[in-house]
């Protein structure tokens, strides 16, 4: 299936995109058929626990996986241009960056930061050394990093989490890329680093105009920050909406169930949390039907069999039959709470899942 | 159905050392199958091979293989200058045949009988080091580990000397000082283990004593010793067991170098012994089974008994590496 | 420097040539000394067995018929090609030395090889009566009653030094090697502490010996016969280190000397027998004899010595090699300490030699290529006594005797075996190898204890008495009452060249006898008895006659054209040593 | 901020079971320099009640927790359980009060003893202690066992690592419970779980502690799940208290300038705070050279002199359960409670 | 520096011990003298044993000899050897003999990282696959087979079969050359016996942190920014994964030593092995002593010397002192950089 509401072509293009690794059990469907647009000068979120595919989905489009266990099949367009079967090394350090969830492993504890950043300059771009220099002050100054030439000279060790993932950062703003993929940006910085980082790396989408994807497992990261969010689970493309349209209508259980499992700080004390009961599932040998039907209290027995394809509704796409706040969804919740439990089996009691 | 559903997801699964294409994402973290931990085939091969060999050096006197110091002389009619017929003895070595599947060595002994007896004492020198080198590095490391301050300093300080001495030097000095036999060889080797073993026991109490299930115990109300003995031995003792196997190994070998320097067990040959024998040029150039043969028994042994340790220390996941002592 | 002085006089003791042959240090025979690999080293104990200074005739004669057939030199006059000049000739060598100063260091076969070079001796071996003739002397001649032997020297001649050769030099030399607190230990005895020596003139000087010996000059054939610059020996009194840079009158001259790496020599153009052809000669350790025959057929040396079987047999297959065997020498056996229990009591010694697997050591030990020997003589000289049998393999008849022995000796015994101890030098595989086929052989009737030694204390042992049995080998001087060092009762002692401690009166007598004489039938009947009586006191079980073999590549010639200064002849090879002064190389 | 005082401290309350008061815990580093892991803090919790502390890394909070059950002993300062200071116990003594302090921690994996099957780790306190108390029985292992939701049958065979992280953290609970404990002190004991799993492990603690009438010091870097759970929350920085109070009370009004920069930060959705435009500037200093005064001065955007000279004092706000040790603190903060929004499923 | 005294007072207990025990476990006078020494009512021997004592300060108290041995050692001066001669006094032996090990020991080690170094990236590169396996069970080999059995097929093989090298060492010079007249050659065989134990050894270390490292984000970091496969892995992948080798490679003097008492007895080469292996068996103390602590000192400056290139190696390592000991505590474990917590402000 494509989808595409574009009129411009847009930058990244995947038509059911799937990623299989060769394990001793099976194919494990880490990606399976994943379908989306990304925009020029537009911020994707892609949300999802960890297991849904949503790092190897990025790593997949970068080429960046092994190719001895790997299958790739599908398509992913980056501008215009076929990626699948491709070799992608032409566009690592140049089109496309990436930065990574710990800044601490990510950077090279025995090569000097200024080195680290110089390096795609040097290489993709061919400044002398002073050259390059030159260009990495400048970038550490546009990503907030004092005394920019002193800190040049300095190795990861010596700087702290919030500098170093601004490092990162300057390494990505150096390749000038078309698309920046940022992993979990922030996942091991403290709350106020965090949200430094990522106002920084908003502002500097915006000032370059290029395409970010932002990958997290937070929904409250990438609200105010992503233009769009994805929704993964198992694989899967749950849900998919302009970041607004997604928090006023949250369509899909899934999305719904990870939103309320986390607590708020609108939240009285001693709220009781909505855990979403169950496991994640087996993607060697994933669930016919809905991926999400065992654990979803709104399943009836036709997630178990068959495949909700995605269902549009303008911006806004999901993969379900019975959505939240639809009268199907309605009824089907109010349906497994008569009976007890879901089709799948999960029981639910005074409206809980038990 | 039971109020909190299984996670059977284990998240905490060691980096598996699958597919390291330059940092490409493990299939089995990416998708959170781990591939289920095996000791595999070639482990219960080894084993098989150790426990075979330990078998045959035990129960080697009541075998129905030759003699080990019979000199098995061929005899053979010939001519001699006057065309009398004569029995003549046959010049040994002799090759591999049906009747010594190994050959013979220059002495016309079976080489079959003697790695098999020579196998009783290189596998005796190994057990009684390791059991030495066990007991007291093991003791003398998780003291130090355990109680640090000066029962630290001091065991180690005393290990670190007893690094710094080239240990087989050292070896050679003892043996050929004192008398040569098998438990002066086996303590002497045994010594020389202690170190080393010691400071695995003593990194390996360090690490376990800073986890936090210990600080647990302690907040349980357990005492020292109940600590020592139901929280750290379990943990120091797997490692110290895959280890065990790995100091048998060295042992082995170690005895083999002395023997090959002549400075082994006086009485009984061991396989370094029966290597040196057949190791000088001559005989390697016209009989090559004499030294060959024995280093194969030597070889498939320590080989086993390293892969056992190796394929342990992976099963349980000990983390120190270890191989430090040859 | 201080030095050791007990080892050094053990060390100088066992390998004098005067008098001596070696005491096998350590392994006791074929393969011997060399064929050790890890203990063998610079020490010159280490191959002090292999010192002889009895020569023999040409291997070709000598060889034992079942050789005979192998030996490449051929004796068939062919048209001789002229001798070549210059080259270099490497030689392997089984061990290095300490030293090379004939007054103060042990001469070990390796140390008298290199001697050889530097140092002429006073007097040679010859084929025929007197089996001796004058080298760097003129003429000797004994007094009446062969108290005193009057020698009276060439003239002209000098050391490298320029020195000239006098009788006072002689004198320095003699008194220095008697006055040497070690190395003399084996030449007192045999002269009076006061004017062993008088100086006639200016060439001729006169030894004094306490007794008649009409075999005299073949004592002056090796070590005590070199005769080294009196100005270099005084010198190395305070400078040991000149104990390595030699100064003699011989056909060659040290050039330098790397310790355990290479020793050379060069030509001594002012030499006054001549001139040798070679440019140089090296000398080399290589103390494995696998290894050094190795380096031998791959024509990195071009000679050596040696007495490993197994080497013989591959240097004789090889068509390339000239090989001079001989096994008139040395024998090898096994020691009997006589003073000490169990082996004082004859019985033990019996039983023991009984028990002794000698078939299977020849067999394998010697791969069957050496001969048996019963008795210190090979077949082929006048005084072997054809009688003699030694009662090895019979384990049959040692049964009762240890059975007698241990009712009468209840402490000496368990089990109803007599406890004793075997003693070789290692570490050693063939060492190791035959003391596991020898306690294969005594195991039914001893209990063995195995005493793998180091060399040195090894001998040091031995000399003290602090043994059983232990494996050796010596005898094999070409004149045997040369060896008379080893079986007088005035050499056992608290540190005894009489290996066994075994004294006999009547034995001494019998030496003296052959001594004092040179008609054979006088010596035959008392050598022949000599025999006998060694035979029945069971002091030695002996194996078998050593066997020698000098190889050399084809390249080298003219090895034994050397001859006296008055062209007679000269047994050239003595126990794996020549000269090199006639040797060319062809091509 | 980062102040002293003990005025918030609710002396004569009967309720209070755990009074810590002037803790300072320091280490060693190299000669003669120590990282002032925690300097003169102090806290109280009442029975049955929460404390929740918060802050960001190398603030001091795990240094805090481990002080509390005393491994190791604090440097200084008193830490009174049921009107006894267990700083002045020692051997027998403090070995007879530690059934009443239980821990959680943070990483499941390195809590529980590998080499154990779980059921012998979580019955680990019965047999060390079922002599003096003849209580403690297995029946009550294998009631704890089935109260935190594992299957008994398994845990008899089953070691650690056949466990999930979220089973392991029960594992730890059931270990922590099995002696009937007064307080568990519970250092980040979510943080190392996936979101579904965490809000499992949160709402079990809650059960527990209704169930076992337990009392909860809860240490977490999260600020939504410290508010979830607590009813008093405290804020550290850099060693020191900043702000203590009512949960709700601090996270509606926080007067502190470092909680309020705290809250702001917090990425959620219907965060009221985040429209605060103050930026945490700087680095954290460093616990071996804390800055003078008020340790947050360095990076407060009120900061004046006075705050380098003069260390703040904890005090009161409004007369309610809020304290803060501020200078010149945030009174004013006002916002409306905007949290009606119910989302599926209903509750 | 502190860690140089520390070396030092090692040195020092080591050569205390190692005097006290040459001095005690056999009678210095007896291993000189031999019997002789026992022998007290010969005059000829009580002369010989009074110049024995005067010579070798027998009649001195033990520390007294410590000290003045110690203080010979110090200057160069090892002493005199307990030979029939004396000679060549020890340093000379020393002198002699020690270049050839040093130069086995050199090549050794050469060929073992040489080997190692490429063996492990392209094995850690391609974890795994077939040619990984091939190479981690050549690898298990080597390690599991003893170098005097490996000596003996290396020698059978090239020398004895295939005669590529020379069956002897004959310590000709010069040492440059493909002959079997040159050093290299007559060394080549002992030292493979040497390195490639050693080298399988450190290819299973390399492999593993390899492996670790290869697994990290940076890594990845680095390929995402274009930098070539090739570059990845000697770059960035392999300086920080050097850690545990240089630590193995010090300690491996220690092995290499004990090796090379083996390899240089099986091939005939006159070095320090063989040298004490001889003084031993002749209980020449006093060159047992000198080889020990050469020995000693060597294992213990090339482990301080490891510590040095760790911080060359890891900036890490560099500023923070808290890597303490390599030898001294755990070898293998690299210090985990410094808690944040101890972090320095900017």
């Amino acid at each position: 299936m494509t989808y595409t509401t574009e009129t411009e072509e847009p930058l990244l293009t995947l038509d059911d995109y799937r990623i299989g690794f060769k394990t001793e059990r099976g194919l494990a469907k880490a990606v399976d058929g994943v379908s989306l647009t990304l925009k020029r000068g537009q911020t994707l979120g892609i949300v999802g626990e960890s297991g849904s595919g949503k790092t190897v989905l990025n790593r997949g489009v970068m080429g960046l996986l092994a190719a001895r266990n790997t299958i790739e099949s599908g398509s992913a367009k980056f501008n215009g241009q076929e990626l699948v079967g491709e070799n992608r090394q032409s566009f690592w350090g140049t089109k496309i960056a990436m930065i990574f969830q710990d800044p601490m492993t990510s950077l090279n504890p025995v090569m000097k930061v200024g080195n680290q950043v110089m390096e795609p300059l040097r290489q993709h771009k061919g400044l002398s050394k002073s050259e390059a220099k030159q260009r990495v002050a400048e970038i550490f100054t546009l990503v907030g990093i004092p005394e920019p030439t002193k800190r040049l000279d300095q190795y990861p060790h010596e700087l702290s989490g919030g500098m170093r993932q601004r490092v990162m950062i300057s390494i990505a703003l150096a390749i000038e890329p078309d698309l920046l993929i940022a992993d979990e940006p922030t996942t091991s910085l403290d709350v106020t680093v965090q949200k430094y980082i990522l106002d920084l790396l908003t502002r500097i989408q915006k000032e370059q105009g290029m395409s970010m994807v932002l990958i997290t497992h937070d929904l409250g990261v990438a609200r105010g920050r992503a233009d769009e969010i994805l929704v993964m689970y198992g694989g899967h493309v749950m849900e998919h909406a302009p970041t607004e349209e997604l928090f006023e209508n949250m369509m899909h259980p899934y999305t719904a169930a990870l939103f309320s499992s986390i607590p708020h700080l609108h939240h009285k004390k001693h709220t009781r949390l909505s855990p979403i009961p169950g496991c994640p599932p087996d993607i060697v040998d994933p669930p016919i039907g809905c991926r999400f039907a065992s654990r979803c209290a709104y399943a009836q027995e036709r997630c178990l069999t068959e495949t909700p394809p995605m269902t549009y509704d303008g911006d806004h796409r999901f993969a379900c039959y019975f959505p939240v706040k639809t009268p199907q969804g309605q009824e089907a919740l109010e349906k497994n709470q008569k009976r007890g439990h879901t089709a799948s089996g999960l029981q639910i009691r005074k409206g809980k899942v038990a | 159905m039971t109020t909190y559903d299984e996670e059977t997801r284990d998240m905490n699964e060691p980096v598996s050392e699958d597919s390291t294409e330059l940092g490409s994402l493990d299939a089995s973290l990416a998708v959170g199958v781990a591939p289920k931990k095996q000791l595999g085939f070639g482990f219960w091969l080894s084993t098989f091979w150790v426990v075979l060999i330990t078998l045959l050096a035990v129960l080697a006197p009541i075998l129905p293989i030759k003699d080990p110091t019979e000199n098995y002389i061929i005899t053979e009619t010939t001519e001699n200058l006057r065309g009398d017929l004569v029995e003549k003895p046959v010049q040994p070595p002799y090759s591999l045949d049906g009747n010594h599947w190994m050959g013979t060595d220059k002495d016309a002994r079976d080489m079959l009988s003697r790695s098999i007896f020579g196998a009783r004492i290189s596998l005796a020198v190994g057990f009684i080091t390791a059991l030495f080198g066990l007991l007291v590095g093991g003791a003398l490391g998780m003291l130090a580990g355990y109680f640090k301050g000066w029962a630290d300093k001091i065991i180690s300080s005393i290990f670190i000397i007893s690094l710094s001495f080239p240990g087989l030097i050292l070896a050679i000095l003892v043996v050929a000082l004192l008398d040569r036999s098998l438990w002066t060889v086996s303590i002497t080797i045994g010594v020389l283990a202690v170190a080393p073993v010691g400071r695995l026991a003593r990194a390996q109490t360090i690490t376990f004593a800073e986890r936090e299930f210990v600080i647990a115990a302690e907040a349980l109300g357990a005492k020292r010793s109940r600590i020592i003995v139901r929280e750290m031995l379990p943990n120091v003792l797997i490692p110290m067991a895959t280890l065990s196997m790995l100091v048998v190994a060295i042992a082995i070998v170690a005895e083999g170098a002395l023997a090959f320097l002549g400075l082994s067990v006086q009485k009984s040959a061991t396989w370094g012994k029966l290597i040196l024998i057949g190791s000088d040029i001559n005989t390697l150039e016209s009989a090559p089974w004499i030294a060959f043969g024995p280093i194969i028994f030597l070889f498939f042994t320590v080989a086993s008994l390293n892969y056992m340790s190796d394929r342990l220390r992976d099963f349980y996941d000990v983390r120190d590496a270890y191989d430090l002592y040859d | 420097m201080y030095k050791s002085k007990f080892m050094k006089l053990l060390v100088a003791l066992v390998t004098i040539a005067m008098f001596a042959t070696a005491c096998g240090g350590g392994d006791d025979d074929s393969s011997s000394s060399s064929s050790d690999s890890s203990s063998s080293s610079s020490e010159a104990t280490e191959s002090s067995s292999e010192s002889s200074s009895a020569s023999e005739e040409e291997a070709e004669e000598e060889a034992p018929e079942e050789e005979a057939e192998e030996e490449a030199p051929e004796p068939e006059p062919e048209p001789e090609p002229e001798p070549v000049s210059g080259g270099v000739l490497r030689w392997g060598l089984e061990a290095d030395v300490d030293g090379i100063n004939p007054t103060a260091s042990a001469l070990s076969a390796p140390g008298l090889t290199m001697a050889q070079m530097v140092f002429d001796s006073l007097i040679v071996y010859t084929d025929s009566a007197p089996f001796w003739a004058c080298f760097l002397c003129e003429s000797m001649t004994a007094s009446e009653d062969l108290r005193t032997w009057t020698m009276t020297l060439r003239s002209g001649i000098s050391f490298h030094d320029g020195s000239p050769l006098n009788a006072a030099a002689i004198q320095v030399n003699f008194e220095a090697q008697r006055g040497d607190p070690l190395v003399g230990l084996a030449v007192k005895p045999f002269y009076p502490a006061e004017n062993a020596t008088t100086l006639v003139d200016d060439l001729t000087i006169s030894f004094n010996l306490s007794d008649p010996d009409a075999w005299f000059p073949t004592s002056l054939t090796g070590q005590l016969g070199y005769v080294a610059s009196p100005t270099w020996l005084t010198a190395a009194l305070e400078d040991p280190t000149l104990d390595q840079q030699p100064v003699g009158t011989g056909p060659f001259v040290f050039a330098s000397r790397n310790e355990d790496s290479i020793t050379r020599f060069e030509r001594n153009e002012a030499w006054w027998n001549g001139s040798a052809y070679l440019d140089a000669i090296e000398f080399l350790p290589v103390t494995d004899p696998a290894t050094r025959t190795s380096l031998l057929l791959e024509g990195e040396l071009d000679g050596l010595a040696t007495t490993d079987v197994e080497s013989i047999l591959r240097m004789v297959d090889d068509g390339n090699i000239e090989n001079y065997l001989d096994d008139s020498g040395e024998e090898s056996f096994a020691l009997i300490n006589s003073a000490k229990a169990p082996f004082d009591d004859i019985r033990a010694r019996q039983a023991i030699t009984h028990a002794t697997p000698r078939e299977n050591y020849n067999l394998l030990i010697n791969l069957g290529e050496t001969r048996t020997a019963d008795q210190v003589f090979t077949p082929e000289s006048p005084y072997y006594n054809p009688d003699i049998v030694q009662l090895t393999d019979r384990p049959d008849l040692a049964g009762p005797l240890v059975e007698s022995y241990c009712a009468d000796n209840p402490d000496n015994c368990s089990d109803g075996k007599i406890n004793m101890e075997y003693q070789f030098s290692g570490p050693s595989v063939v060492g190791t190898r035959i003391s596991e086929l020898l306690v294969e052989g005594w195991e039914p009737f001893f209990n063995v204890t195995i005493d793998e030694l180091p060399q040195d204390t090894h001998i040091q042992q031995v000399a003290i008495g602090l043994y059983n049995i232990s494996g050796w080998r010596q005898f094999g001087q070409r004149e045997f009452t040369r060896d008379k060092v080893w079986l007088l009762c005035r050499t056992v002692g608290g540190i005894s060249l009489n290996w066994p401690r075994f004294c006999d009166d009547d034995r001494d007598q019998l030496i003296f006898t052959a001594e004092q004489t040179t008609d054979e039938s006088v010596r035959v009947e008392a050598l022949q008895e000599l025999s006998n009586m060694i035979n029945e006191e069971y002091l030695y079980i002996f194996y078998n006659h050593t066997l020698w073999d000098m190889a050399l590549s084809n390249d080298v010639n003219g090895l034994c054209d050397k001859t006296t200064p008055d062209g007679g002849e000269i047994i050239c090879i003595t126990n794996g040593r020549t000269w090199f002064d006639t040797v060319w190389l062809s091509e | 901020m980062a102040g002293s005082g003990t005025a918030h401290l609710r002396t004569g309350d009967p309720n209070i079971l755990l009074s810590v008061q002037n803790l300072v815990v320091e280490f060693p580093v190299a000669r003669r320099t120590k990282v002032h892991a925690v300097t003169d803090l102090s806290f109280d919790i009442a029975e049955g009640e929460t404390l929740g502390i918060v802050g960001e890394s190398g603030c001091g909070k795990s240094t805090t927790a481990r002080a509390v059950i005393q491994i190791p002993k604090p440097s200084s300062g008193s830490v009174e359980f049921n009107g006894v200071d267990i700083t002045e116990l020692s051997g027998e003594e403090l070995r007879n009060i530690r059934p009443d302090i239980q821990m959680i921690f943070q990483d499941p994996i390195s809590s529980l003893n590998p080499r154990r099957t779980v059921f012998d780790i979580v019955s680990e306190g019965i047999n060390i202690w079922s002599k003096s108390n003849e209580d403690l029985t297995e029946d009550r292992v294998v009631e704890i066992i089935q109260a935190v939701g594992l299957d008994v049958e398994e845990t008899l065979t089953k070691r650690p690592h056949e466990y999930s992280g979220g089973q392991c953290q029960r594992i730890s609970i059931a270990r922590a419970l099995i002696l009937d404990p007064k307080i568990i002190i519970c250092d980040e004991p979510v943080s190392a779980l996936d979101v579904s799993v965490q809000a499992r492990i949160l709402n079990m603690l809650e059960d527990m502690k209704s169930r076992y009438g337990l009392t909860l010091l809860f240490i977490s870097h999260d600020l939504s799940v410290v508010k979830n759970v607590s009813d008093r929350v405290a804020v550290m920085y850099l060693g020191k208290l900043c702000e203590i109070g009512d949960g709700d009370l601090l996270y509606e009004e926080p007067a502190h300038p470092y909680t309020r920069l705290l809250l702001a930060a917090i990425p959620d959705p219907n965060n009221k705070h985040s429209g605060n435009q103050d930026i945490l500037e700087g680095e954290l200093p460093s616990p071996i050279n804390p800055p003078s005064g008020c340790r947050f001065r360095t990076r407060c955007p009120r900061a004046t002199e006075k705050c380098a000279a003069e260390e703040p004092q904890i005090s009161q706000i409004n007369d309610r359960d809020h304290w803060v040790a501020c200078h010149f603190p945030h009174l004013d903060a006002k916002g409306a409670n905007s949290s009606d929004e119910i989302l599926w499923p209903p509750e | 520096m502190k860690r140089l005294l520390g070396l030092g007072l090692l040195l020092t207990v080591i050569s205390m011990i190692t005097f006290a025990a040459m001095n005690l476990l056999g009678d210095p006078l007896f291993n000189i003298l031999g019997p002789v020494a026992e022998d007290v009512d010969n005059p000829d021997s009580v002369k010989l044993i009074e110049e024995a004592k005067e010579q070798y300060y027998l009649d001195k108290s033990l520390p007294e000899r410590y000290v003045r041995w110690a203080g010979d050692f110090v200057t160069g001066d090892f002493g005199v050897r307990f030979s029939a001669t004396g000679q060549p006094p020890v340093t000379d032996l020393i002198k002699e003999r020690f270049p050839r090990t040093l130069q086995l020991m050199l090549m050794a080690q050469l060929i073992a990282v040489g080997l190692a170094i490429p063996w492990a990236v392209n094995a850690a590169s391609r974890a795994n696959s077939k040619t990984d396996k091939a190479s981690t069970v050549t690898a298990f080999a080597f390690v599991s087979l003893p170098n005097f059995a490996l000596a003996i097929i290396l020698f059978y093989v090239f020398s004895i079969r295939l005669d590529w090298t020379p069956d002897v060492y004959t310590a000709t010079d010069p040492f440059w050359g493909f002959t079997h007249d040159h050093k290299l050659m007559q060394m080549l065989l002992p030292a493979l016996t040497l390195g490639m134990g050693s080298a399988a050894g450190y290819q299973r270390l390399l492999r593993t942190d390899l492996i670790t490292t290869l697994q990290q984000d940076f890594i990845l970091m680095a390929r995402s920014k274009g930098v070539s496969r090739r570059k990845v892995l000697y770059k960035h992948a392999l300086r920080p994964s050097l850690f545990s080798l240089i630590t193995l490679a010090a300690i491996n003097i220690g092995y290499l030593i004990g090796g090379a008492l083996v390899v240089e007895t099986f091939f005939r080469i006159p070095g320090l092995g063989t040298a004490v292996v001889e003084a031993v068996l002749r209980e020449d103390f006093p060159v047992v002593l000198a080889i020990v602590m050469i020995v000693a000192t060597a294992f213990l400056v090339f482990n301080y010397l490891a510590d040095l290139l760790y911080g060359v190696i890891d900036p890490r390592v560099r500023e923070k002192e808290n890597y303490k000991e390599s030898i001294f505590c755990s070898w293998k474990r690299r210090v985990e950089p410094v808690d944040a917590t101890v972090e320095a402000p900017t």
